[in-house]
């Protein structure tokens, strides 16, 4: 049985007739639901928010209605909102997406929100890399504006916010909400240490600040549109609304899919929605929530026990595409990004390439990161040119556990994730090829060889 | 920055073992008052500046009583104490700021092997320069991985290339291969100099520090930057590769630069000053001094050094010098330009001098501009000294007018002039050359000690002790860092001397005993013996001076008398 | 004739007394050759004298020999730097290596080395002055040796050699009196009533043509050759010197040439010790027990005899050195001990039991 | 007072009293000795075999291609117990000799006081560049005090040029050159 995609936020977008311009979203019911919001009280908004359970879509899955919660309303400093658009992590495309073809949505969904934290100027974070975005963003923003549904006294409501496009200059670390700040305030955008730093408490200009995914804000649009109720009737408890996937890898359709949480299992989504791995080629592995989550390996089974009690013994293709339970296997959601890996894949060179763009977008800041994830991309680097050791394995994991959880910022374990999920889940490929390589140097091949990826 | 606001302490819990610290300090500040043996190891955290949390070396594991979430009461274990709720991960130690009940583990595994693996990252790129390097001895690296780290590496790649020898400014070299970069030379521009020159470039690995395009690491406080660079990669280009710090011998000593008095070590080997660096005083300088007040051992070396007594230009021995000046004085008449270089010993023995031959008293004053920081407007340590020994009741101006006009009317015949020159005062030199003898006391050579009929060298703050009382009436201690020229004695010695011929006073053999006599003569010191006077300094009573209007403005740690008064 | 009769002593003096000395020179280097091989060392081997070193094979053996050493040493001490020290009495000073030099040499007067047959058949001894009482004359002189030691100890105002001296002399008193009674038999023994030898050294010779008196007389031999190693003040009995505790002894302020005399003044001693002991026990010049002279006549057999007796009197000397070399050095109390509770006894009772011996041999046998 | 413990002694015998006997068989062991080969060497012509790690007189060497490898770090002059090392550090003027400029320092001067000098040989194992060996030269000698403080000049030609594996400068400004460490 073929599955039905349920589309809330990409509703729209593949339709041929849509375009990204404001006619276009109004005749969709566009701007709808920000009239209905300045009519609500915030706190009512902030209600149905948290009602909703919608789970932040950037990465870490914190319920954004209790971050809203958590926000320093009576500093008396100006409260800001925050579009994060730096979509940077591998595998992960969808923020794009949105962004390109249904800006309005975007734009729409962050009035709300700042409406509903009463910020009275709001910031889009958009990768610098997305020149076209960014003018797409500028276009939707003039035309908001000019309908007065953007700037001073919006729609008569006495509510006034603007919006302001940033594009950053192109480093992963961006997409860290406090390196993400220190950038927008013209720094280094290193991360800031928490505590004192919470954003909610002293972020943009040392003031209270939001910080949001583009997926999550559109779906306060949409959270307003159907109810906090409805939405979280969507999904299971803990795990509510919808969620894209970015499918990307040894498929025969890759692209982007939104499923209800849980509304898919990670086998129905390989083999039905993107239409199974390529021909003759076989299931390897998996990483299911962009680069930095931990990998799954075809033939792993898990079990255990869920909240409720139920036992589940899955496969991999049993695992059903929401939060908790990605997070119940050892892995993560993450960004949605979900990459399939099929049996020609060489681990090595897989881990080797995660490491390099780790090591490249490491900011600098702290010691363990700066220092070791450099190291263990020169580790991979070294295997991948045919000087691998045996020991090599052991030392990736000890280093990666000397990184993980002793940083400023997540991307400590970002980056050693990739490495203690690969050693753990394919030791036995690193250690066959450093076997392989002593062998041919005792055969004096010293083969040194060209590695693509680097 | 950490500062304690009250004197409230709180009791928390390191290894097991409970302890009373007071409220507000950070874990590291918490751990160095327990003990050396709890010290948390630390490069981005400094005292004095605000914290980084970069480096991760602190890394300590904290736990807090847990409290029933509704009730707020706390949960008890099996055994009934308070079951303590440890954050998972170690957390950094420098911006955990302690709280009653608060649990720290500065000796667990997870802290031991955080430390460890710290230290391996921060080796393995940093290169292995010790031998060559001038922090070796003093670096906390050096030091921490000597602790801590795992004694060998297991890093085989290639290290990663910076540039060496780069030149931040005229007197700092920075190597960025030794950079751990820890920010603290970054913060310290930024905020207590507010000279925003120092930044990273680059990401990652590549991170490297450098000056902003155009400009140069050129303010007076520099070599600060050195001081609290934690490896050697700020290197002071005027000490680099001169010698290493293990040979030198430290004195607390007192900088002369100004009326701020910052305290100061002296690094000398064998009677060679090699550098001089601040010793920190929160009442005084913090942990900073200013570059220009580092290179004032230099002057000691000069060609124009006096090196012997003479009288007439000619060399002689201090007895006859003595002698003559003693005859000098004796035939009345004598007039005395005292100085705010001397040391409060000096200038009491000055006023026994002046009081006893009834001689005509006057100083001067050098002003300059402050730099609202650790220079201040008076230019002289010891100001406050004369005031406080009753030396001057006012003060002094520009120039001697009185000792000018005594001269001229001829009433002054001899004139004791100690440090200054007097072509540069204000005083006509050739009225000095017809009509006056002088007896000039003063290290250096100038306009005056060749006018002068018997010249007593004196020895330099760094070749003797004493004492000098600062811009916020703080009697501060220096001691003698090298020995002095061949042949000369103290100028204590020397003024003593002078003295006893005049009354039967008893001499001294020790500044300790000079003291005892100081502390009986003169109110506002009663109490004080040399011993007591700590590196910390003593705060004299100055109610006396409140109407006098000093020269000082606003600079790092100055209070006027008024609100002196009041705290 | 008469002229030639008054320089020949002079001329035989003057040659004995270079045969003494080179004798001397070469003991010393006997004593640093044998001493070295009993330790495992080669010894004195470098001195090289210009036209004899350098002869091709010979020149090398010689100087590994170490045979030009004596002549080096002796130019050392010669040209070394005079040093007196400033508080030593220096009339008594200088006079102490003369007098313990001079008494030695004297002995040699008396030293019969050697025989020869007269134009009237009868045996007469190489000598210079053969005198009656030549032991008495040679125990009577070599006794004056201690008086050099004696001066050099006190007269270099110094404590070490003060107690070298101090030691000597008592060490000189306690063996002369053990010696002197050992002997005591010797003659008893060679001079029977009514011969014509009395105390003259001859006739104990030629009393040995027999069997030597050591194998007569074995106590009297020991004693008298411990007591000729204490009166030599070699080791084990050189508590004059005893360089362990007492730096150098008597000798202590003495250098160069000074000091050379002293050294040499021990060596003859050590000479004059061993021909005495060969002539009283081992023979003299006799060649073996029971064959008494085997030498030709005329010139040839005169000098076999006196080489016969060299060749005793070396080998006594290289006794000297070997037990120097073997045993350690007694402690002085010990020294004390032995020489006053042990051999004094042994020498009485020695005497004693001679006495009657004798007189049982001459009763019965004779 | 400490305890003391008499021991018995078996009394002598009589022969043993004389010590006759004893005298005897010790002369009879040095006569033995007499006719033993000799175990001394002939100084100057013959020289003994000098031990690998033998601590002769402690030298300066320069690596293979003839460079000097002490960097004045001092070290040896910090561990010298008799405090015979004294160094004067300098900077390397990168200008006159681009070839060493990245090793920045060498002794201006480095003086060791032979006769002063225990041959510990600390100074060998505290040094970081292995600049300094104790070889096996150990007869010295001189007319003076001050001829026999050796300085830098006469310790590289005393130490000669040892074999070294690191080449650690070089390998460094290769890096340097390269930039090979980032990649």
């Amino acid at each position: 049985m073929p599955l039905e995609e349920q589309r809330l936020i990409l509703k729209y977008v593949d339709e041929p007739s849509y375009t990204n311009d404001i006619d276009c979203y109004l005749k969709h019911g566009g701007y709808d639901q920000l009239k209905k919001a300045v009519q609500m009280k915030p706190e009512a908004i902030c209600q149905e928010v948290l009602d909703s359970g919608v789970r932040g879509r950037g990465g870490a899955g914190f319920p954004a209605g209790m971050k809203w919660k958590f926000l320093d309303r009576k500093s008396g400093k100006p409260i800001y909102l925050i579009c994060n658009a730096d979509e940077s992590e591998p595998g992960t495309f969808k923020d794009r997406q949105i962004i390109h073809k249904d800006p309005h949505q975007l734009i729409e969904g962050m009035l709300c929100s700042a409406f509903a934290i009463q910020a009275k100027l709001a910031f889009i974070y958009i990768r610098g890399e997305f020149f076209e975005g960014y003018q797409i963003l500028e276009k939707a923003i003039e035309e908001a504006r000019q309908k007065n549904l953007l700037g001073d006294d919006i729609l008569g409501s006495g509510y006034s916010c603007d919006i302001i496009v940033h594009r950053g200059a192109g480093a992963y670390i961006c997409g860290e909400e406090t390196g993400l700040i220190e950038s927008l305030e013209g720094k280094r955008a290193n991360p800031r240490i928490k505590p004192p730093y919470f954003p909610a408490a002293l972020g943009l200009y040392q003031c209270p600040t939001i910080v949001n995914n583009v997926e999550t804000l559109c779906d306060v649009k949409h959270i307003l549109e159907i109810g906090g109720k409805a939405f979280s009737e969507i999904g299971t408890p803990g795990n509510t609304g919808t969620r894209i996937w970015c499918v990307s890898g040894h498929v025969q359709k890759p692209g982007y899919y939104e499923f209800p949480c849980a509304g898919v299992t990670l086998g129905e989504l390989i083999y039905d929605v993107c239409g199974g791995l390529l021909p003759g080629r076989k299931l390897k592995a998996v990483i299911p929530g962009g680069s930095s989550s931990k990998i799954l390996r075809a033939d792993e089974r898990f079990k255990g026990k869920l909240k409720d009690g139920t036992e589940y013994d899955w496969g991999i293709e049993d695992i059903p595409m929401d939060f908790d339970s990605l997070s119940l296997v050892g892995s993560m959601s993450g960004s949605g990004g979900v990459i399939i890996m099929d049996d020609s894949t060489d681990m090595v060179e897989a881990l080797a390439n995660i490491n390099y763009f780790y090591a490249h977008e490491s900011c600098g800041q702290c010691t363990p990161c700066r220092e070791g994830v450099p190291w263990m991309k020169k580790i991979t680097a070294r295997m991948c040119a045919g000087k691998a050791r045996e020991e090599d394995a052991d030392l990736l994991v000890s280093i990666a556990d000397q990184i993980a959880g002793r940083t400023i910022c997540a991307f400590g374990e970002a980056a050693s994730w990739p490495v203690q999920s690969f050693i753990a889940k394919f030791k036995d490929e690193f250690v066959a090829k450093a076997k392989e390589q002593e062998l041919l140097r005792q055969q004096g091949v010293d083969e040194v060889k060209e590695t693509t990826l680097i | 920055m950490i500062q304690i606001q009250t004197e409230e302490t709180v009791t928390i819990s390191v290894d097991g073992k409970s302890i009373n610290v007071p409220k507000g300090l950070n874990v590291i500040e918490a751990m160095n008052s327990v003990g050396k043996e709890k010290e948390v190891p630390h490069y981005c955290y400094h005292p004095k500046l605000s914290i980084a949390g970069n480096c991760r070396m602190c890394l300590v594991e904290i736990g807090t009583p847990m409290r029933n979430r509704e009730t707020g009461e706390a949960i008890l274990d099996e055994e009934g104490a308070p079951k303590i709720g440890w954050i998972p991960k170690p957390v950094i130690g420098c911006s955990t700021i302690i709280s009653e009940g608060m649990h720290v583990r500065t000796k667990s595994p997870t802290v031991l092997e955080s430390r460890n693996g710290v230290t391996e990252f921060l080796l393995i790129n940093h290169p292995l320069d010790c031998p060559i390097c001038d922090q070796a001895g003093e670096c906390r690296l050096q030091e921490f991985s000597a602790e801590h780290g795992r004694g060998y590496s297991r890093f085989i790649e290639d290290k990663n290339v910076k540039p060496k020898r780069t030149r931040l400014g005229p007197r700092v070299t920075l190597d960025d291969e030794r950079c751990i970069l820890c920010s603290r030379c970054i913060r310290f521009g930024q905020e207590i100099v507010k000279d925003d020159v120092l930044g990273f470039v680059d990401r990652g690995s590549y991170s490297t520090l450098t000056c902003f395009p155009g400009k140069e690491l050129s303010n007076n406080y520099s070599l600060n930057t050195v001081d609290i660079c934690p490896v050697g990669a700020l290197t002071s280009t005027d000490f680099r590769f001169k010698m290493r710090v293990w040979f030198l011998k430290r004195t607390h000593s007192v900088c002369t630069e100004s009326s701020v008095g910052s305290n100061t070590e002296i690094w000398s080997r064998e009677g060679k000053i090699y550098r001089i660096t601040p010793r920190r005083n929160d009442a005084v300088n913090d942990t900073w001094m200013t570059d220009s007040g580092r290179g004032l051992y230099k002057s000691i070396e000069s060609e124009d050094r006096l090196k012997a007594y003479t009288m007439d230009g000619l060399t002689t021995d201090i007895d006859s010098a003595i002698q003559s000046a003693r005859a000098l004085i004796d035939l009345g008449g004598v007039g005395v330009l005292g100085s705010a270089f001397s040391s409060v010993e000096e200038q009491f023995l000055l006023k026994n001098i002046v009081d006893h031959t009834k001689a005509q008293f006057e100083m001067v004053q050098h002003l300059g501009d402050g730099d609202g920081l650790l220079v201040s407007e008076d230019r002289t340590p010891n100001l406050r000294g004369a005031l406080v020994n009753e030396l001057l009741n006012t003060l002094p101006t520009k120039c001697p007018n009185l000792l000018i006009k005594g001269i001229e009317d001829g009433v002054i015949k001899t004139l004791l002039v100690f440090n200054e020159d007097l072509s540069e005062i204000g005083v006509p030199l050739e009225l000095l050359k017809k009509s006056v003898n002088i007896i000039y006391f003063g290290s250096l050579r100038n306009n005056t000690s060749d006018q002068a009929k018997i010249v007593f060298p004196t020895l330099s703050v760094f070749e003797k002790e004493g004492t000098f009382v600062n811009q916020n009436f703080i009697l501060q201690k220096f001691n003698k860092a090298v020995p002095g020229p061949a042949g000369l004695v103290s100028d204590i010695e020397v003024l003593n001397r002078l003295l006893l011929g005049a009354n039967d006073q008893p001499g001294f053999t020790h500044i300790a005993d000079l003291w005892t006599k100081i502390a009986e003569s003169n109110e506002l010191l009663k109490g004080i013996s040399w011993e007591k006077i700590t590196s910390e300094g003593l705060m004299l009573k100055q109610e006396k001076f409140g109407a006098l209007n000093f020269p000082e403005t606003k600079n790092l740690k100055y209070k006027p008398v008024a609100e002196l008064q009041a705290t | 004739m008469d002229f030639l009769s008054y320089l020949l002593p002079f001329i035989y003096a003057l040659s004995m007394i270079g045969v003494f000395m080179t004798l001397c020179a070469y003991s010393v280097l006997a004593e640093r050759k044998i001493c070295s091989f009993i330790q495992g060392r080669v010894g004195p081997n470098r001195a090289r004298i210009p036209i004899i070193g350098q002869i091709p094979v010979l020149g090398n053996i010689l100087t590994r020999l170490g045979l030009f050493h004596p002549a080096a040493d002796g130019l050392k001490f010669l040209f070394k730097e005079e040093i007196t020290p400033g508080h030593v009495r220096l009339t008594y000073y200088y006079l102490a290596p003369i007098i313990a030099l001079a008494p030695a040499l004297t002995t040699m007067v008396v030293l019969p080395f050697g025989r020869y047959v007269d134009a009237s058949g009868a045996v007469q001894p190489l000598v210079l002055a053969n005198i009656d009482v030549g032991i008495l004359f040679i125990l009577a002189i070599s006794s004056l040796g201690v008086y050099g030691i004696v001066l050099a100890g006190w007269a270099s105002n110094s404590k070490y050699p003060f107690l070298g001296a101090i030691r000597s002399t008592a060490q000189m008193i306690s063996y002369e009196l053990a010696m002197g009674l050992s002997i005591l038999p010797v003659f008893l023994w060679a001079a029977a009533p009514g011969s014509d030898y009395g105390l003259s050294l001859f006739g104990v010779v030629q009393s040995q043509q027999g069997l030597w008196l050591i194998l007569w007389q074995p106590i009297s031999a020991l004693i008298f050759l411990v007591a000729i190693f204490a009166e030599t003040n070699r080791l084990p009995f050189d508590m004059a010197e005893s360089e362990t505790d007492l730096v150098g002894g008597f000798h202590t302020e003495y250098g160069a040439f000074k000091f050379g005399i002293f050294f040499v003044a021990e060596y003859a001693h050590i000479i004059m010790g061993s021909s005495l002991f060969v002539l009283l026990f081992l023979g003299g010049w006799n060649f073996l027990p029971g064959l008494a002279d085997p030498w030709p006549a005329g010139i040839i057999g005169i000098v076999m005899s006196a080489l016969w007796f060299l060749l005793k009197v070396c080998g006594m000397i290289f006794f000297f050195i070997w037990v120097r070399w073997s045993l350690p050095r007694f402690r002085y109390d010990q020294v004390m001990h032995l020489g006053w509770k042990i051999l004094l006894p042994l020498a009485i009772a020695n005497f004693v039991i001679y006495i009657f011996v004798i007189a049982l041999i001459d009763k019965f046998i004779n | 007072m400490a305890k003391t413990k008499v021991m018995e002694r078996k009394p002598l015998t009589f022969s043993e009293k004389t010590f006759i006997p004893q005298i005897a068989s010790g002369l009879a062991t040095t006569f033995g000795n007499m006719f033993k080969k000799t175990v001394t060497l002939q100084y100057p012509e013959e020289r003994p075999v000098i031990p690998e790690n033998y601590r002769g007189i402690p030298t300066l060497v320069k690596d293979p291609k003839g460079r000097v490898k002490c960097v004045s770090c001092q070290l040896c002059e910090f561990v010298c117990p008799p405090k015979a090392i004294r160094i004067n550090p300098s900077e390397i003027d990168g200008e006159e000799d681009p070839e060493r400029a990245h090793i920045e320092k060498e002794p201006a001067t480095f003086d060791i006081n032979m006769l002063r000098c225990i041959y510990c040989g600390l100074c060998q194992e505290v040094c970081p560049e292995e600049a300094i060996f104790l070889q096996d030269d150990f007869s010295l000698s001189g007319y003076t005090r001050e001829e026999m403080v050796y300085g830098k000049d006469k310790l590289l030609e005393l130490g000669g040029t040892l074999p070294d594996r690191h080449f650690k400068w070089d390998k460094k400004k290769l890096a340097e050159e390269s930039n090979s460490g980032h990649h």
